[in-house]
């Protein structure tokens, strides 16, 4: 196992230890056995002339390192499974499996995850073997893939004894249009930045930057102060923006029109920033490798912090309002929790693991850009549920505005210089992993190259992609008219997820 | 007669003013007042898909559950002018028209197979059943204060202000009745029509596989069955005394009130949990018997 | 069989045909009649009559149903079971109108168990089954007690008064305590009439028995249990207090009824425990009546009397046409099991329309002959809400409270029963491959339907028809006004009737010229349609099970799933519906008698010597008690 | 309650009086002009560095197709020339799929066909349209701007246009992302559900060409091509004035 501190980072692909598959497993059971601080980043395989070489990224918290081992599965050869003993495996394992036909003997629940287009086993998307409950006496409801509202596709398959949830289970894959594949196939870096930020459009600029800095680290290019600076300005805007609109999603699905009205109209002046700062309400064009395409100059600092005066105040206003008013927080209470054991079980991120007293926070564990600088401090509710992640959304709201203010400060102080050039190829037989801590979770970015120096995979991770098991974890045993405000609290990507 | 063209006219501009108020507190223009009409043409002239798995049960309830409202409509008086249908007891043919009207309601969704629909009809029922010991409770406590069984016979005697009725228990009467009128038109805090989920609502999700002149009957039922309570509302306001016009800026007046309470409860609270819906509803039947006993002091029939 | 049991039809129309004339004439001329046969006399007074015209036209309708259900059935019968079957089901008949018509004690009890073991022997009729057999067995079992309680009157009133005929039992009743001869006898009517808590042989002899019993049974024959009470109470001058101990049982009787009966997934079940539920109602309007006449209020007696005499008609005919739905979907699908049907309405349409609008009726919807049944009952409470007592006014909320909540839960009850039995898609294949049976079972059903519907939109000439009736139970006459008002609440029902036919007719004109597209039912456009996504019979129950559990008994057998069980296994949920007091209250009564007899057989040793030990220990106790001059 | 009152004073009325005329900050990217001016010989530059397919050069002639733009403005960025500008006209609806395609010196706004507008579309919808937005493989950015529409700033409500839950009780079907293969047939059984008469509107590049996943082998977009689109909305993604504007320009329009 070879562990690096520091992201993003690069690492040649020879450097990367070969170990048997056992003892890569057992490798991996003691490194996660330590606890909460440690969990699984990523696993990747790359094709191999008698299979897949699994590589597994693991990071701790602690240390701010990250580890990585690698084994070789040969094909129709099965391994045994990590899921029985770490749950938060599955998700990969269930991706190896239905991605390259890897074959696992124990794994519990091995099913399809996003249906992609190159499937090992070509199976379509209607084919999905669903935990059920028999007799006959209970029923099923089905949700989506088109909801009510105006939101992506994803099917919820609920087995309920009347109004009472027993058992939920989420089936993704609708939204698959292999930006993976698209990833890997562009050839300039415009395609690329375009890609990532299309990967999941409400996370625009976290991935945007996790996608900016691996191809940074690929290229050994070093941005400019002013532009990390930037960057965190853009990543903690999206917070606010995503935070408030969500917590006026919240209130609609409660129907508390004061807050749905107003929260939506809170937004509005975020993401309009963006809008004059870089022409696109979500901040699509503005980060590229090695800039930012839009300078932050006096004039819009200047905006900024007038209109973050002006979001401040109503924003106080409006979220005591909503945290003291009784039937808003009746809904709240108690609905949809995921106890600190289970968070960590699954291997949950971000808010979705901060919301239950797990402090998983890739800003202050493996701190990229100007957050290196910053001493951050993560925000922790204990609740684990509706209403602690309400708080959370609300706390962080109130964080992000004091810590633009501060990076707005320490911008003008600051002068600029020219930007790197960055170029289309890249260091070859690399492997590149760079995190950025979005407002769901840790997005991470995986890019292999080969011996020619380009892309030969390119592996994204949405801190969806961990957390849609709590939102079935929360669910469970509630009542089936509390889930819109559960699958709300947690707002997940499915466009993330399905890649 | 007259009340059955007031109920038409209100039918006509009450969700309207609901949706008004809810709009202007909630910072925004929002539709017009006649937006409702203007979906309701719409669908009259669309046609529509209907499901395989249902049958004529599907087709024929939004007509039933129409008619049962018009019905319902037919037994209101307005003021001392007779309602179109007036006999004694006639209050128990209000509450069963609403229910054949929930009746066939909840058939129909039940024959889509749909297990949203389900959800709905069987929260329609349970809350359908939980409400009407508070509306008999309530009436029957003002035929014991007026003598009458009839709504007609009934509100000809009553009114705000008419001899012996104390203002506490009009005011109880009214505000157990509005309660109704919100659970029965499926409203906050019991059912949210906006909030668009299959899985939180009541009303709307059993009509989800209506289209077409059907749902345009549907709507025109339920703003009608909004209406109906409204003028019943507006009954307890009509003094005898008055000339016809100003019983008419009246009963508006009261409609229009109603509506815009409709609209401020549903701006500045939220629903309440499923669960709690019917404990909620029962308190209602509590502030019914409140009434009753208040009614009982009033005539001095309380004897302990 | 199916000769054998025309031949029993043919009998049976015969009986109602020759007993139905002189009860048309006591109804016309309200002269009673009576007739010595032997030493004993009978007697049919005006109610007397009508519970003979019930009984006729409730049976005849079974015999009209019985001859097709029983040719369509699937088991082959021996000659020696249809003659016993077919004997059975007249002998009910005779006994049923022997009963009404007896005027003494004796002849009651004879007609009552010839009633009893008349209809034990028709539950018998599917004896294969245990099922069939242990309710059979249980059901006999129970009417024997009751039975007991008919001959301890007999006992009272015989020694007191030296002959048992009902004259004497008034006198008996009045110069003595009046509950003395009543409670016996009431236990014994109250057992018949399934009221609660001696109710819980009704549900699974419903289900257990053929279908043109269970309707006879369900629409005719309880309805002797609260004869009965009305016979002895109006014998014995009632009072308040009777009424309101009737009112109370009434009301109980009622609510427990219908919430039992959502619970319930057998569709025979259903429509047993809502039989539950009107005798329930009925048994509550008697005893409003009996307050009225204790409290000398005429329009609120005549009221309750109407309800009462309304309700019986409209129950008779309508649960005809409920079982009789209920036969035709077992013998069409081979199950009463709600979880397994569904969709009935596309294989089965001819049975299907009637179960809706039995199922309309029975709800006591507008338009239907429930609702003119239910609105005397309302006219009673709400009148005796504005009496001027405070108890007697509470009574009244009582009532009024009762009939409404009856009225919703028969809602959800009976969406339950059509909207999951016969509406959405099926759940199992059973459903797909049933199919209407041929048109004469139907046409007893569309007979009683027809009948109904005809008390629906002219209640008030069913009333004027049987005033003679009302005069003999309340001897007061009908207030004019209660007849306008029910012949308002007729022609109304008969508007909304029209005009639900006009704008359906408006409807069809306006979509004319519509397009009109197919497809399936919009699950948010997922692709496998699937059964598994509809509400089950289990579940559409569930909530209401919940909110009423103090009086429902649902056991669950489930394996939670643990909160750290991220990866459940497939396991099954079943849940077991039982009845509260049998559950609860008579099955450990039995356990407990059957485990004292049991340790008492530990005596049985079979060994000689011991037997000799009891003797002599019985011969030391005997010596050593009259030693002690105790005996 | 006295809270409530508070933030209503303090917030008050938040929208927007007239979308028609409303303008957005200089710095929006919104439609692009390609002036006349000569390019330098054969510089492709603009071609080369698009993203998608937006951009064709046919006779050293440059033209734009907005169906496939996602308004990077990364052409502009590099064209030597500064031939590509992006103006902050945001009014790029249409129901005419060859009007999304600018040419050179073609300076003038977006045209609407009115002709081309189906007589029951304008008669029906006039002033009432429910639709039912289906999502299928975009990243959920058209997602967020089409919610926006009906936001207090907006309020696309009070023009009787709204989205809703079940495709029965809709007017017209509105489409975002590229439509995956795993959705497409879940979007034709909710085309199938809309009763007669309906609309298709096709929101963001990504729905009407592909967009930046044009190439990618997960689409199935067969619908697209097989059926009568009525509206084409522009965009990465549209802003909510764009599509509200297109959709009012739409049901308004009168023949001529």
């Amino acid at each position: 196992m070879i562990t690096i501190h520091h992201l993003p980072l690069a690492v040649r692909l020879d450097e990367i230890p070969v170990v048997s598959v056992e003892e890569a497993f057992a490798c991996i059971n003691q490194y996660l056995r330590v606890g909460q601080s440690r969990h699984v980043f990523h696993m990747v395989a790359l094709p191999h002339t008698d299979g897949h070489r699994v590589i597994t990224v693991l990071a701790d918290d602690h240390t701010h390192s990250v580890s990585l081992t690698s084994c070789i599965v040969r094909t129709g050869n099965p391994v045994p499974s990590l899921t029985p003993s770490n749950a938060q495996m599955h998700i990969f394992e269930r991706d190896l499996w239905e991605r390259y036909g890897l074959e696992f003997t124990d794994h519990p629940w091995c099913k399809p995850v996003r249906f992609p287009v190159d499937s090992f086993h070509r199976k379509g998307i209607d084919d999905y073997p669903f935990f059920r409950l028999e007799g006959g006496e209970s029923h099923e409801v089905g949700v989506g893939p088109i909801h009510a509202g105006v939101i992506e596709p994803g099917h919820f398959r609920f087995q309920c004894t009347g109004e009472d949830v027993v058992h939920l289970e989420i089936k993704l894959g609708y939204q698959h249009r292999d930006v993976e594949g698209e990833l890997e196939r562009a050839r300039t870096l415009q395609r690329r930045s375009v890609l990532a930020e299309s990967i999941a459009g409400d996370t625009t600029i976290g991935h945007a930057w996790a996608h900016a800095m691996a191809i940074e680290v690929l290229t050994e290019q070093q941005c400019d102060p002013i532009t990390e600076h930037e960057r965190v300005i853009a990543l903690e805007l999206e917070r606010m923006a995503i935070h408030v609109g969500d917590l006026g999603a919240l209130s609609l699905d409660v129907a508390w029109q004061l807050g749905s009205s107003y929260f939506g109209a809170l937004r509005t002046p975020l993401i309009n920033f963006f809008q004059l700062w870089c022409g696109n309400r979500f901040g699509k064009g503005l980060i590229r490798p090695g800039r930012n395409r839009f300078p932050l100059d006096e004039e819009r600092r200047k905006a900024m912090r007038l209109m973050l005066a002006q979001f401040e105040k109503k924003f106080t206003l409006l979220a005591n309002e909503m945290f003291s008013l009784p039937s808003v927080v009746a809904r709240f209470e108690g609905t949809g929790v995921v106890t600190h054991d289970q968070v960590a079980a699954i291997g949950a991120v971000g808010m979705s693991a901060r919301m239950s007293g797990l402090g998983r926070d890739i800003r202050r564990s493996h701190p990229h850009g100007s957050y290196r600088a910053l001493d951050h401090v993560s925000v922790i509710e204990h609740g684990g549920d509706v209403l602690a992640r309400a708080a959370v959304r609300r706390r962080e709201v109130d964080a992000s505005m004091r810590r633009i203010r501060i990076v707005l400060n320490e911008l003008s102080e600051m002068s600029g210089s020219d930007a790197p050039t960055v170029p289309s190829t890249f260091t070859p037989n690399t492997l590149a992993i760079s995190a950025v801590e979005a407002w769901r979770g840790e997005v991470v970015h995986v890019a292999v190259t080969d011996q020619d120096g380009q892309i030969q995979a390119y592996r994204i991770k949405d801190p969806s992609m961990h957390n849609w098991f709590a939102l079935a974890l929360a669910v469970r045993n509630n009542e089936i008219s509390d889930f819109p405000i559960c699958n709300k609290s947690f707002d997940l990507s499915y466009c993330g997820h399905d890649l | 007669m007259i009340a059955l063209v007031v109920i038409l006219v209100v039918a006509l501009f009450f969700i309207g003013i609901v949706n008004r108020t809810k709009s202007l507190l909630g910072g925004r223009v929002g539709p017009g007042l006649f937006q409702h009409v203007h979906d309701v043409v719409r669908l009259f002239r669309k046609g529509a898909v209907i499901s395989t798995t249902s049958s004529i049960v599907f087709r024929l309830a939004p007509t039933i559950s129409f008619v049962a409202i018009l019905m319902a409509c037919t037994l209101i008086p307005f003021g001392t002018q007779p309602a179109l249908l007036p006999f004694q007891y006639d209050v128990v043919a209000f509450a069963y028209l609403l229910a054949l009207s929930r009746f066939v309601m909840i058939l129909a969704a039940l024959d889509t197979g749909s297990p949203f629909e389900g959800m709905g009809a069987n929260r329609e029922g349970i809350y359908g059943m939980l409400v009407e010991p508070a509306f008999f409770v309530v009436f029957g406590s003002l035929a014991i204060l007026t003598g009458h069984t009839s709504f007609t016979e009934l509100f000809s005697t009553l009114h705000v202000g008419s001899g012996g009725v104390s203002i506490l228990i009009s005011v109880l009467a009214v505000y157990v009745i509005l309660q109704i009128a919100m659970i029965e038109s499926s409203r906050l805090p019991i059912d949210d029509p906006k909030t668009h989920l299959e899985l939180t609502m009541i009303h709307e999700v059993m009509i989800l596989d209506h289209s077409g002149f059907d749902l345009g009957l549907i709507m025109v039922s339920s703003s009608m069955k909004f209406a109906l309570f409204g003028l019943l509302l507006a009954n307890f306001h009509l003094t005898p005394s008055a000339p016809l016009w100003l019983l008419l800026i009246i009963a508006f007046g009261v409609n229009i009130v109603f509506a815009m309470t409709v609209g401020a409860i549903e701006s500045f609270r939220a629903r309440n949990r499923m669960k709690r819906n019917p404990q909620f509803i029962l308190t209602l039947t509590s502030v019914a018997v409140l009434i009753y006993f208040s009614v009982l002091i009033l005539t001095n029939k309380l004897v302990l | 069989m199916r000769l054998t049991f025309m031949v029993a039809c043919v009998v049976s129309l015969v009986i109602a045909f020759v007993t139905s004339i002189p009860a048309v004439t006591v109804l016309v001329t309200g002269m009673a009649w009576s007739a010595d046969i032997g030493s004993v006399t009978y007697v049919a007074d005006s109610f007397s009559a009508f519970m003979v015209l019930v009984i006729n036209t409730g049976s005849v309708l079974a015999a009209l149903y019985g001859v097709r259900y029983l040719a369509d059935d699937p088991d082959g019968r021996s000659l020696t079971e249809s003659i016993l079957h077919g004997t059975s089901f007249v002998a009910l008949h005779a006994a049923m109108i022997g009963v009404v018509i007896s005027s003494d004690l004796y002849s009651l009890f004879y007609f009552w168990e010839a009633m009893s073991i008349s209809s034990f022997l028709l539950v018998l009729f599917d004896a294969r089954q245990t099922k069939a057999r242990t309710a059979a067995i249980r059901y006999i079992l129970q009417m024997h007690i009751g039975a007991v309680g008919i001959l301890v009157a007999i006992g009272f009133v015989s020694s007191a008064m030296g002959g048992v005929t009902y004259s004497l039992v008034h006198d008996y009743a009045a110069s003595h305590q009046t509950w003395i001869v009543l409670l016996p006898l009431a236990v014994a009517f109250a057992m018949k009439a399934g009221l609660f808590p001696l109710h819980s042989w009704l549900p699974d002899t419903h289900a257990a028995a053929p279908s043109h019993v269970s309707g006879l049974m369900s629409g005719v024959m309880i309805k002797l249990g609260a004869y009965g009470l009305i016979r002895f109470g109006l014998l014995t001058d009632p009072s308040t207090e009777l009424g309101t101990v009737l009112l109370v049982i009434g009301i109980a009787t009622a609510l427990f009824g219908i919430v039992n009966a959502i619970g319930q997934r057998d569709l025979k079940k259903l429509l047993a425990y809502s039989s539950v539920e009107n005798m329930g109602l009925i048994v509550m309007s008697v005893g409003m009546a009996f307050i009225a006449r204790g409290i000398d209020a005429p329009y609120i007696e005549i009221a309750a009397w109407s309800g009462v005499v309304l309700h019986i008609l409209h129950h008779m005919l309508i649960k005809a046409v409920l079982f009789q739905s209920a036969g035709n979907i077992l013998h069409g699908t081979h199950t009463r099991d709600l979880n397994n049907l569904g969709g009935l309405i596309h294989t089965m349409p001819g049975t299907v329309n009637l179960l809706l609008l039995g199922g309309l009726g029975i709800s006591a919807l507008p338009g239907s002959s429930g609702f003119v049944s239910e609105f005397p009952m309302y006219i009673s409470g709400i009148k005796t809400m504005m009496m001027s007592s405070t108890s007697i006014s509470m009574l009244g909320v009582f009532s009024v409270v009762t009939l409404c909540l009856a009225g919703g839960f028969a809602i959800i009850a009976f969406t339950k029963a059509i909207g999951i039995g016969a509406l959405g898609t099926a759940r199992t294949k059973a459903p797909l491959t049933a199919h209407d049976p041929h048109w004469t079972t139907r046409f007893p059903q569309w007979l009683a339907f027809g009948g109904a519907l005809f008390i629906a939109v002219a209640p008030g000439m069913f009333i004027r028809a049987l005033s003679g009736v009302l005069y003999g139970l309340s001897e007061k006459h009908i207030p004019h006004d209660l007849l306008t008002t029910l012949d308002t609440v007729g022609i109304g029902q008969a508007v909304l009737i029209i005009v639900v036919g006009i704008v359906w007719l408006l409807r069809m004109l306006a979509t004319r010229t519509k397009p009109v597209a197919e497809g399936p039912t919009w699950g948010c456009g997922f692709q496998e349609g699937d059964a598994r996504i509809q509400y089950t019979a289990t579940t559409y129950a569930d909530s209401t099970i919940e909110i009423m559990s103090p009086v429902t008994d649902v056991s669950v057998s489930y394996r939670h799933i643990d909160p750290a069980d991220m990866f459940p296994r497939t396991r099954s949920y079943h849940t077991e519906e039982k009845d509260l007091i049998a559950n609860k209250v008579f099955d450990p009564l039995a356990i407990g008698v059957e485990r004292v007899l049991r340790a008492l057989a530990v005596l049985q040793s079979g060994n000689m010597r011991s037997y000799i030990l009891y003797a002599f220990v019985f011969i030391v106790v005997v010596v050593v008690l009259t030693l002690a001059e105790v005996l | 309650m006295l809270q409530s009152l508070k933030i209503l004073a303090t917030t008050g009325r938040q929208t927007i009086p007239d979308v028609t005329t409303a303008t957005l900050p200089k710095s929006y990217r919104g439609r692009p002009v390609i002036s006349d001016t000569t390019c330098a010989t054969d510089c492709t530059m603009c071609k080369d560095h698009c993203p998608t397919t937006a951009i064709a050069i046919t006779d050293h002639h440059v033209s734009l197709d907005l169906g496939a733009c996602v308004l990077c403005g990364e052409c502009a960025d590099v064209c030597p020339e500064q031939k590509i500008t992006f103006t902050n006209d945001h009014q790029l609806a249409t129901n005419d799929r060859s009007a999304l395609i600018i040419a050179e010196g073609n300076v003038s706004g977006i045209s609407f066909d009115p002709n081309l507008v189906r007589s029951e579309i304008t008669s029906t919808f006039g002033s009432s349209l429910k639709l039912r937005q289906v999502s299928a493989g975009g990243c959920n950015a058209c997602e967020l701007e089409l919610n926006a529409c009906g936001n207090v700033n907006f309020d696309m409500g009070r023009f009787g246009i709204e989205f809703v839950a079940s495709p029965r009780h809709a007017d017209g079907i509105v489409i975002t992302g590229p439509i995956s293969l795993n959705m497409s047939e879940a979007n034709q059984i909710c085309y199938d559900a809309i009763p007669h008469p309906k609309i298709i509107i096709l929101t963001g590049a990504c729905a009407i060409t592909g967009g930046i996943f044009a190439n990618s082998p997960a689409l199935q977009r067969a619908y697209v091509d097989t059926h009568h689109v009525d509206l084409y909305v522009p965009g990465c993604p549209p802003h909510p004035l764009t599509f509200i504007n297109g959709i009012l320009t739409m049901i308004r329009s009168r023949r001529t």
